[in-house]
């Protein structure tokens, strides 16, 4: 039986291969992406079972990441990062599909927990 | 275009790229990376370091207008380093910033957009020397538009293009600033 | 006395203020001190949270006037905290940062210039009700400048004493901003 | 004998606390003081024989405190702390007598290793 994908998308190297290490730890098969075509192309060929989504990234933004990957595949479940208190753009990402929220600095075990809940592993 | 800044502004995106440091300490430390942590630190020194430097080169537009650069909408990262003793720059700060602010301006709209387009700039700081050093590292789509611009301005009382090489995937730009000491 | 501030002054200053908090973070890692470490992120992280919040209440004069305090050159040292649900103080902006300034100048200037002078201000927002809340600790030379400032100052539209009560070593000051919904 | 006498100028708690450990845990006398004229009242009281001295206190900076201390006792050794880059203060420090200078954020080792130093305990 195949592993569930995750892909981690921000743009700073120190988050991703932190998240990367933590989640393949867990037993996900992982993919990391550093700006929004990376992200996209890596949707298209592996669609992965749930993003991890940085939304302020150079380039393209994080709103039209997910907009873009929200039209590939509505099924996609995407998990939004933003700084603290970007209520607007919170709001908005949980228009456009996206399940939940963490505000960075976040907690490790937290978003292990939260992802392990909304895919998990099968045994 | 320039964006005007405002103290909570400039504040909100200090605040930002601080919490981003922490969420790695943070975060190694939930890992016990104890050495990563340590590391982390060291570069957070380093980095806040040239930009303490950059800021005693009593070049105030310059330094804000390098350290606000990555705060504004673009298309490629900078990063800056100073090496050497500190110098008086006041007399060239109006002359250098504005160059800087053309010519980055000019890579900004001639790399691609989607690409990881990083910069750094080192300062170096000799007995009587100034040079700006620009290294690039991305996906340039429109060369001659650079090369159009460097070719064009060579000719600046206080600004000396030394040398330039400029590439689809790589470009280096060395500058001098022809401070009093070098113009006698 | 109104300092005017740049942009490579506050970042100066902001970079003082997370350093010191590295400074922190570097000293319990080299001594082991895990856990120490943990509880001072988590302490940056309140503090952060609650520069956000002040950040977010669209009233920039207000936020950069408190987020910048600190920096001049004062007898007290404020502390922010922001609690409740963000709301729009936009309309009230100019008027509370005016009191605002008003009521710490009289502060600063009262109390004891080389004492421990500690200021803890709890902004509270409440569906429909604001109150500021001053929480004073140190000393209090001249507690009388401070009572005849809040007994003159009673009358605006916008903003109510609602209690106060000023010691030697401790000063509580409670004051509504009278928002469009409360004033109906 | 009498142990070697350390003071610590910071207003920082955290600092205070830390450095306040590590140098008792190397067997000095430690005092601490978070402002100008505390500070000032522990010289004149407990003469120590070395200051660690934070140069930016709010009330009383650290150039003002750092002269009515050696006017006080020229023979009191000072260790200054600033921030990075903060070349005008700590020439004008040297040239009031203060010994040497860490910026922040040092590093426990270094600061520990000076001190021991400068101010060697008898065995
Ligand atoms: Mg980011
Ligand atoms: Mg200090």
């Amino acid at each position: 039986m195949s592993r569930k994908k995750l892909l981690i998308v921000d743009d700073q190297y120190g988050i991703r291969i932190l998240l990367n290490e933590v989640f393949q730890k867990e037993g996900y098969e992982t993919y990391q992406a550093s700006n929004g075509v990376q992200a996209l192309e890596i949707v298209e060929q592996n669609r992965p079972d749930l993003v991890l989504l940085d939304m302020k990234i150079p380039g393209m933004d994080g709103i039209e990441i997910l907009k873009r990957l929200k039209e590939f595949d509505q099924s996609i479940e995407v998990f939004i990062m933003t700084a603290y208190g970007e209520l607007d753009m919170i709001q908005q990402a949980k228009d456009l599909g996206a399940r939940t929220h963490f505000a960075k600095p976040f907690d490790i075990d937290e978003i292990r927990e939260a992802v392990k809940a909304q895919v998990p592993l099968e045994a | 275009m320039r964006k005007e800044w405002n103290a909570v502004e400039i504040l909100r995106h200090s605040r930002h790229d601080w919490l981003n440091k922490i969420q790695l300490i943070k975060g190694n430390m939930a890992l016990g990376r104890y050495d990563r942590v340590n590391e982390i630190i060291e570069e957070i020194i380093l980095e806040s370091k040239n930009e303490a430097k950059l800021s005693n080169l009593k070049a105030p537009n310059l330094a804000s207008f390098l350290m606000l650069f990555n705060w504004e909408d673009r298309t490629l990262s900078l990063e800056i380093e100073v090496i050497g003793d500190e110098q008086d720059l006041s007399l060239y700060d109006d002359e250098i910033t504005s160059w800087c602010r053309n010519f980055l301006n000019y890579v900004n709209q001639a790399v691609k957009p989607v690409a990881e387009n990083h910069l750094i700039l080192s300062i170096q700081l000799d007995e009587g020397e100034v040079r700006f050093i620009f290294d690039f590292n991305g996906i340039i789509e429109d060369k001659q538009e650079i090369l159009n611009f460097l070719e064009n301005e060579l000719i600046s009382p206080t600004i000396k293009i030394l040398d330039y090489e400029v590439h689809n995937d790589e470009m280096i730009v060395t500058v001098q600033i022809l401070t009093a000491s070098e113009k006698r």
